[in-house]
């Protein structure tokens, strides 16, 4: 069977051509619901929506620029009571398809009877921005791409700009990868089986000539590179911005508790988070004015440096660096670097990267007799 | 936060592991061993019942320094806590110390039963070492 | 006064211990400052709480104030905590309403020098005890039901010996061995070191015993299919292989062996003998009834090839096949007990507790490359059949090749032990005992045949050993080398050793008529995927592993499982049996209890909290927790749980708590301790 | 297969039932926990003052490298708490009479001189008390002393103390009575005038479980005496982080850290001739572990161990041994040391390696003898009081030593540990655990079962 195939773009409309291999996996049976970005009728956003009837594809955005949600926390609602019975073909990114892979080994995700689709990704602006370039751009999504690919990243949100991962790496995970990285746009994508589902895929769809990944993987290692510098300048720059209690109080000093961050987080998947409940919060007045009398004041809601230090102590080891806690707090604190920052240094303690594969130990629940000595600490 | 002649003295908490740390503090006391006054024990029935929100509260309430004494590797009365409590400690100060925290001020040691001479000797080091530290950033800080 | 508990009433007792609290520590200070503490009802101190007039204090102050929640503040929890629990018992208090704050070890003695900060420290610990006793909950003990029946896997002399003495100390035993007769290796040795006993006269009456036991039930030629529950409590599924014999006619005349047309290597004599497709090993054994086997019988082969629709056959005989089918065995048997159509059952019991006895194995000579597969390079176990009387060549010592006497022997002890290269690392404990005596006993067989032994240490520590050895050699002459052998190799009739003396130096050369090889004990073949189905640990090399090495040596780490014999590690008869009996009294300690009564102060789960990611689940080193598979939530199983608290740890919306050591009371004493100074500073 | 009546011979008596075990050791505790938890008495006799045995000597046990007091004194603590048990610390068996299921033992109880009823344990009169006296826990070594008023250890259990008779002021010159005065319990609970009482105690079976000694060095008259050739034991109660030494390494002679340390195996064992002839089974190991605990103390000190065969048979024993040479660079010699004399401020050991066939001369500041394990002091004694068969090394005569390592030569009464041969500890425990089956069969016959 066919491992790749190219993905030929009809009178050079990229957008129709990956449309038109959607409606053939719904045409040809080979998924029963597809789970990919779709145009709402206000014109102005895309949400992830489940299509069952090939028509509803028309309005599918799966190259639209933006991210309201993380898909994975979309596949861990579907999937996580039970898995599917029928054949749901899935679109993410490689920030979903990472969050997904880690949401898996945490049982809040059933891969079972889900075709992946994997789908290279330039960067994703958000929500508002998009709003707006709907409304100057005939065809937002290619004209997105066309910016990005000639080097103009100013309509980026951050966590993309330094975003290492344009294209999913965990090729284990997902079935079928749209290339589109390095590729022609007007002539031809490409299209990667990593799973005999993928490549039953490429067969059924009967697309001819293999395809040859060459192009792509050089132009993606020198994007990877590029995003690199890019990250690990601005995450220095955070680092000496941020360091000690002032600073971080500097930057925590509008939280106000309401938590969107943890709900936007595709790695936050508790019922009730620990940060909300009684244990954490529910105290008498007593108590309160105690610790108010003990430093001469207290700050109400209290505890916001706790919040967010216990967060990352949960999740560092599995963020994927999608930076939706950003885009959720409503007074605009920047959580994706410092977040994006200490994930790096813990992941690397355990030589962990989220979402490489679901062989992979999760660092917390495993150990290893001969590390750290005595202090816990290299 | 400061004796009677005005030194600092820093706040320290200890948690100690019920089968190893614990019992060797019992040690140096029957042992009348001298160690400074700075430590409060807190007996857990395992290091790894220790979850570093308990550390993090400890130190924004206005701690100085927590300790948590564990078993010696290999020895652990319920098989491996001590292991598993080590990896999330190191990946708790790696937290901090990615943001200028003071990460210093946690330690995580092992102590065995007998070792009454290694507590006292410990307990010594660690309260010189928090005094060189100096008060925590936390302790007045009202707005955290 | 309220509290995070209001509704307790608490006293606080502090214990002057004479002088060694009262000494340092100001009490009426601590008095004063404990009682204006909020909860506190009653407050009092006296010089010896620990002494009769001090628990009657504490009476009388229960009932007199009702309190119903207590601190001692004395010494440490190990030395009194059990005392005044049952003092608060005895006032109809549950235990858990108690708390040591230990203001001896942990504050007056190490702070002798520092009064003021000692008597500071005191009261804090008391404060942080009291706010953690605030939210203990009254726990009880949790009751599980216990079910006074054992289960022993292996019929060796480890399983019988442990059947044995729980069966006569009045428990029902279910023996499971998977061969069809018990004995194990002891049954195949011709004498034991160093009193050179026959092994027959002990064992035997012993396998008698465990089979016509009231108290036994033995299942024989079947395994372990399947183990679900807990201590107290197992469920055992067994799997009857078929023996395609109905034991219930089988009178045991032993007409049918000479029929049956098909020979094979018998397993008894290690391939030193041919027994038939339908067999007992030895005329001793127990059960006595002959067993089919359905590898080499040609029927059942036929019968289940057909009915898979196969005709490519590889049996040992073709022609038969190709003609009629063979029924001799049946033919032959007057008591119409041979029945073909005999298939595997399963059948399941319950008990309370398990002994696993599986034994050992030697290891496959094919791992130690110089050793060739030559019929007179033969192993320690072929060379006990050949010396035993009632052996193969009748205690001739035959070389297998063309029956000559061997006149030149060689044994290499650590064939495949302490090797890390290709064998295993370890000793393999019995081997230089073994060897001693087969050289002796190979002398008396063949008073002019000359005895070889090279080896790397003599290892004869067992008491009485180290005469037998240094006896044995100057009686037999043998000449121990010491060194490994280098090389091994047939030269015509002979089989040539090479090796270096590594005490003279020397090169040496041997013309050998027999080598033995003491082959390396490893653990029974299936020792590894019985261990996965009980949830017990093998080391590396696949040896049973135990809870403590030095302290629970038969025990595993998981609760009402026991070890017994060289399923653990390599080990003599005299240390297999003392073993057999700990773990046989481990259960008698369990089973005389009316049931399982297991500390409280365990992980329970809030359901309602809980999201199913076995986080939880992945760090328990007793796998206490599991997912419920239809809620999704996790679930301690409360007989397993060891109360260490490394999945409240790993939980991260805390759905998992440790009874009576909540986050919270971790919490409140935390800041208690860190708000000690308030005000100062 | 037990050795009770056969058959034919069975009366109707009726079985007391509590056992005896003699012997506080870890095997014997063991025993005791696993017939009290069976739901009998146990009566536990120690000679000493406290329970534990040599195990809570020890520094840290091979081959896990875990500390005995870690693993050690939550037993004995159980044990001191336990229903079921009654320990009955410094006395000892005085006879025994009856058979199997109705013995009469008259054990003897030492006088303490202190009321244990009333004592606390508080500990007051052992700081006050003026005399000192080396400690036997500490096998004499001059780093710690003990008082004449004692407990052996901090962990003891019981935790309280006794009148060393020897060394006692009041004793010696009649006038002394700091204790007594000092005891903040008052009047008569030091009691000077107490003695020895016998007491009478009916069980259903008995438990051996006496232990060993090591040989005297003195036994061996070819190394002459000296304080920096120590045996076994001491050198584990210098290694020990609770011991005289608080675990730093020093010579007794000066108390200057070792900078060569030879440790010789075999001393006595294996040596028909000037010791015993059976070996000891356990200096291999403990000897390789102590040369890697000194190696773990001084860093750049060079051990030496002499040794005939390496005897390791245990449990990740082989590999223990291995680490211990190819980590801790212990030099192994295989062959006899002949002879050891002091030579300036060190010493000097001379002996011959088989394997080289050449001489060796080794200039060091330590010597540790891995003296031969003998049953302990008095053991034939009680052996003969109970009359049961001994060897001629006076340990126990087990029934047979494959198919009955744990009966003796009188039903009903068993052996467990070193009292039966040396074994470790592993072994001990599997053994204590192995008799207290034998005497739930005894305790647990009907009626007329026997």
């Amino acid at each position: 069977m066919p491992q790749s195939a190219v993905l030929k773009v009809k009178d050079g409309n990229l957008p129709n051509a990956i449309k038109d291999f959607l409606k053939g996996l719904l045409e040809k049976n080979l998924v029963e619901a597809l789970l990919v970005p779709v145009e709402l009728p206000s014109g102005n956003n895309v949400m992830l929506t489940l299509v069952t009837k090939v028509e509803k594809l028309e309005d599918a955005r799966p190259l639209a620029p933006v991210m309201p949600v993380n898909a994975a926390k979309i596949v861990s609602t579907l999937t996580k009571l039970a898995p599917s019975e029928k054949k749901i073909g899935v679109i993410l990114r490689s920030c979903e398809l990472r969050a997904l892979t880690e949401l898996v080994k945490l049982k809040q995700a059933d891969l079972t009877n889900l075709i992946l689709i994997g789908i290279d990704c330039l960067g994703t602006c958000s929500v508002a921005t998009y709003g707006m370039f709907c409304r100057e751009n005939a065809s937002p999504a290619e004209e997105f791409l066309k910016r990005v690919a000639d080097g103009d990243d100013s309509l980026l949100r951050e966590a993309c700009r330094i975003c290492e991962y344009p294209a999913p790496i965990n090729s284990e995970a997902s079935d079928i990868t749209i290339g589109l990285i390095g590729m022609d746009w007007k002539e031809g994508i490409l299209l990667q089986a990593a799973s005999p589902e993928g490549e039953l895929i490429i067969d059924a769809l009967e697309l001819g000539a293999e395809g040859d990944p060459s192009q792509r993987e050089a132009a993606l290692a020198a994007l990877t590179e590029e995003r690199i510098r890019q990250r690990d300048l601005l995450l220095q720059q955070t680092e000496q911005e941020l360091k000690g209690q002032d600073n971080m109080l500097q930057l925590l000093a509008p939280c106000v508790a309401c938590h969107n961050c943890r709900i936007a987080c595709p790695i936050c998947y508790c019922k009730e988070c620990l940060l909300d409940s009684p244990t954490m919060v529910e105290f008498e007045a007593e108590k309160y004015v105690s610790w108010a009398e003990q430093k001469g004041a207290l700050r109400m809601p209290a505890d916001s440096l706790l919040f967010h230090l216990v967060r990352l102590n949960h999740m560092a080891t599995s963020c994927v660096g999608c930076g939706l806690c950003e885009d959720a707090c409503p007074n605009g604190i920047a959580l994706m670097k410092p977040f994006r920052l200490v994930g790096l240094r813990v992941q690397r303690l355990f030589d962990y990267l989220p979402g490489r594969s679901l062989d992979d130990e999760l660092p917390l629940t495993a150990y290893r007799e001969e590390e750290f000595g005595e202090l816990g600490y290299k | 936060m400061a004796d009677l002649d005005g030194e600092f003295e820093p706040v320290l908490v200890g948690f100690f592991c019920n089968w190893c740390t614990a019992t060797a503090a019992d040690l140096a006391g029957t042992t009348r061993l001298q160690y400074p006054p700075n430590i409060r024990p807190i007996r857990t029935m395992c290091s790894s019942s220790v979850d570093p929100v308990y550390i993090l509260k400890a130190l924004l309430r206005g701690a100085d320094g927590v300790f948590i004494g564990g078993c010696v590797p290999g020895d652990c009365h319920y098989v491996s806590g001590n292991f598993k409590e080590r990896r999330r400690i190191a990946a708790f100060k790696t937290i901090l110390d990615t943001l200028g925290l003071e990460h210093e001020r946690i330690w995580l040691r092992w102590i065995s039963a007998a070792e009454g001479q290694k507590f006292a000797a410990t307990m010594r080091e660690f309260t010189a070492k928090m005094k060189e530290l100096g008060p925590s950033p936390f302790k007045k800080g009202w707005s955290i | 006064m309220s509290s995070g508990n209001g509704t307790k009433r608490i006293g606080i007792f502090v214990c002057h211990c004479g002088l060694n609290i009262a000494g340092v520590v100001d009490m009426e200070k601590v008095v004063t400052e404990i009682r204006k503490y909020p909860g506190v009802v009653y407050a009092a101190d006296y010089q010896y709480m620990c002494s009769d007039p001090g628990q009657n204090l504490m009476r009388e102050a229960i009932s007199e104030h009702r309190l119903d929640a207590i601190v001692n503040a004395n010494c440490s929890p190990s030395l009194h905590e059990k005392t005044f629990r049952n003092v608060a018992a005895s006032e109809g208090l549950n235990p858990y309403n108690l708390e040591i704050a230990n203001i001896r070890e942990h504050c007056s003695w190490p702070h002798a020098n520092d009064p003021e900060m000692a008597t500071r420290k005191a009261i804090a610990i008391i404060k942080a005890t009291i706010d953690r006793l605030k939210l203990n909950a009254a726990l009880e003990p949790a009751v599980i039901p216990l079910k006074k029946r054992a289960l022993v896997i292996g019929g060796g002399i480890a399983g019988m010996q442990s059947a044995l003495t729980i069966a006569n100390t009045g428990y029902e035993v279910v023996l499971v061995e998977s061969s069809p007769w018990l004995g194990g290796h002891v049954s195949q040795l011709s004498s034991t070191f160093p009193t050179l006993d026959h092994p027959a006269c002990l064992i035997e009456p012993m396998m008698a015993e465990v089979a016509s036991h009231p108290r036994i039930t033995l299942y024989a030629y079947a395994e372990i299919e399947e183990v679900s529950g807990y201590v107290g409590n197992f469920v055992v599924r067994i799997r009857k292989k078929a023996s395609f014999v109905d034991t219930a006619k089988c009178d045991n005349c032993g007409l049918c062996f000479d029929p049956c047309p098909v020979s094979v290597p018998s397993e008894f004599e290690r391939g030193l003998a041919t027994r038939k497709a339908i067999h007992i090993p030895f005329a001793q054994a127990v059960p006595q009834r002959p067993v089919i086997d359905n590898e080499s019988c040609i029927h059942l082969i036929r019968v289940k090839s057909q009915g898979k629709g196969d005709s490519r056959l590889q049996t040992p005989d073709s022609r038969l096949l190709d003609g009629s089918e063979c029924r001799a065995c049946k033919e032959a048997c007057p008591a119409g007990a041979i029945d073909y159509s005999q298939q595997d059952r399963l059948v399941e019991e319950e008990v309370g507790a398990v002994i696993v006895a599986t034994g050992h194995d030697l290891i496959s000579r094919d791992v130690l490359g110089e050793y060739l597969s030559d019929p007179d390079i033969i192993d320690g176990l072929q060379f006990e059949r050949l010396l035993c009387p009632t052996g193969p060549t009748r205690g001739a010592v035959k070389r297998p090749s063309d029956g000559k006497i061997a006149k030149e022997v060689v044994w290499i002890s650590c064939a495949g032990s302490r090797d890390t290269e290709r064998g295993v690392p370890y000793c393999s404990r019995v081997c230089c005992l073994y060897v001693a005596k087969q050289t002796l006993l190979y002398k008396r067989a063949v008073p002019d045949g000359q005895a070889y032994v090279f080896y790397m240490d003599i290892r004869s520590d067992v008491m009485g050993t180290e005469e037998f050895v240094q006896g044995m050699v100057e009686k037999s002459r043998t000449m121990y080398l010491r060194g490994q052998a280098s090389k091994i190799f047939r030269d015509g009739e002979k089989i040539k050793v090479w090796a270096t003396d590594t005490l003279t130096g020397k090169d040496i050369e041997i013309a050998a008529d027999m080598v033995v090889l003491a082959l390396a004990m490893v653990p029974s073949t299936t020792a590894r995927v019985l261990a996965r189905k009980l949830n017990i640990i093998c080391d590396q090399h696949g040896f049973m592993t135990e809870a403590h090495l030095k302290l629970r040596p038969v025990d595993t780490l998981t609760s009402g499982i026991y070890l017994a014999g060289t399923a653990q590690w390599p080990k003599d008869i005299p240390d297999t049996l003392a073993s057999a009996s700990g773990a046989a009294s481990r259960i008698l300690s369990l089973f005389s209890r009316a049931v399982l009564l297991h500390e409280p102060a365990i992980a329970f789960v809030n359901e309602r909290v809980c999201v199913g990611c076995e986080q939880c689940v992945s760090v328990c080193a007793y796998k206490a927790t599991t997912l419920d598979p239809d809620k999704k939530v996790a679930r301690v199983n409360e007989a397993v749980c060891e109360g260490c608290g490394a999945c409240v740890v790993a939980c991260p919306s805390k759905a998992m708590k440790h009874k009576n050591w909540t986050p919270r009371q971790f919490f409140d004493m935390v800041d208690v301790f860190a708000q000690e100074y308030v005000g100062e500073g | 297969m037990d050795n009770l009546r056969s058959p034919e011979n069975r009366v109707a008596v009726p079985v007391t039932r509590r056992a005896l075990v003699i012997g506080g050791g870890i095997t014997g505790i063991q025993a005791s926990l696993d017939i009290a938890d069976a739901g009998y008495e146990v009566l536990l006799v120690e000679k000493t003052p406290s329970i534990g045995g040599h195990m809570l000597q020890y520094s840290e046990v091979f081959p896990t490298l875990d500390c005995p007091q870690c693993i050690g004194t939550p037993k004995m603590v159980e044990v001191g708490q336990h229903p079921n048990i009654k320990i009955m610390a410094y006395s000892e068996v005085d006879s025994v009479s009856g058979e199997v299921g109705k013995f009469t033992v008259t054990i003897r109880k030492k006088a303490k001189y202190v009321d244990w009823d009333r004592c606390n344990g508080c500990g007051v009169c052992q700081q006050k008390c003026l005399t000192t006296v080396p400690a036997e826990y500490n096998c004499g070594l001059p780093f710690n002393k003990r008082k004449a008023i004692y407990t052996p250890f901090a962990q003891a259990v019981p935790n309280k103390p006794v009148i060393d008779r020897d060394h006692c002021g009041h004793f010696t010159t009649g006038i002394c009575q700091v204790c007594s005065k000092t005891c903040p319990l008052g009047d008569g609970v030091i009691d000077y005038s107490q003695e020895d009482t016998l007491v009478e105690e009916n069980v259903g079976a008995i438990v051996v479980a006496a232990g060993f000694d090591l040989m005297a060095k003195g036994a061996i008259s070819e190394f002459v005496e000296d304080p920096d050739i120590i045996d076994g034991l001491e050198f584990e109660r210098i290694l020990c982080p609770s011991g005289p030494t608080a675990g730093a390494v020093m010579r007794p002679s000066d108390g200057i850290e070792p900078r060569e340390v030879v440790f010789i195996s075999c001393v006595g064992s294996r040596d028909p001739e000037l010791g015993v002839p059976y070996c000891s089974r356990v200096c291999c190991m403990y000897l390789a572990k102590q040369a890697l605990l000194y190696k773990h103390a001084v860093h750049d000190g060079q051990a030496y161990i002499f040794y005939m065969d390496q005897r390791t048979t245990g449990k990740g024993y082989e590999e223990f041994v291995r680490r211990a040479v190819e980590e801790y660079d212990v030099m192994y010699l295989r062959g006899r040391a002949s002879k050891i004399f002091r030579d300036g401020d060190r010493l000097r050991v001379q002996g011959a390696d088989t394997l080289s066939g050449k001489r060796v001369d080794i200039s060091c500041d330590l010597v540790v003898l891995g003296m031969a394990m003998m049953p302990s002091a008095g053991f034939k004694e009680l052996a003969r009081k109970l009359g049961i068969a001994t060897d001629e090394y006076g340990f126990i005569t087990e029934l047979h030593s494959k198919f009955r390592p744990m009966e003796t030569s009188i039903p009903g009464i068993y052996v467990a540990g070193t009292a039966q041969g040396p074994r470790d500890i592993p072994d001990s425990v599997a053994m204590g655990s192995g008799v207290a089956s034998k005497v739930l069969r005894v305790l647990s016959l009907e009626e007329g079962g026997l």
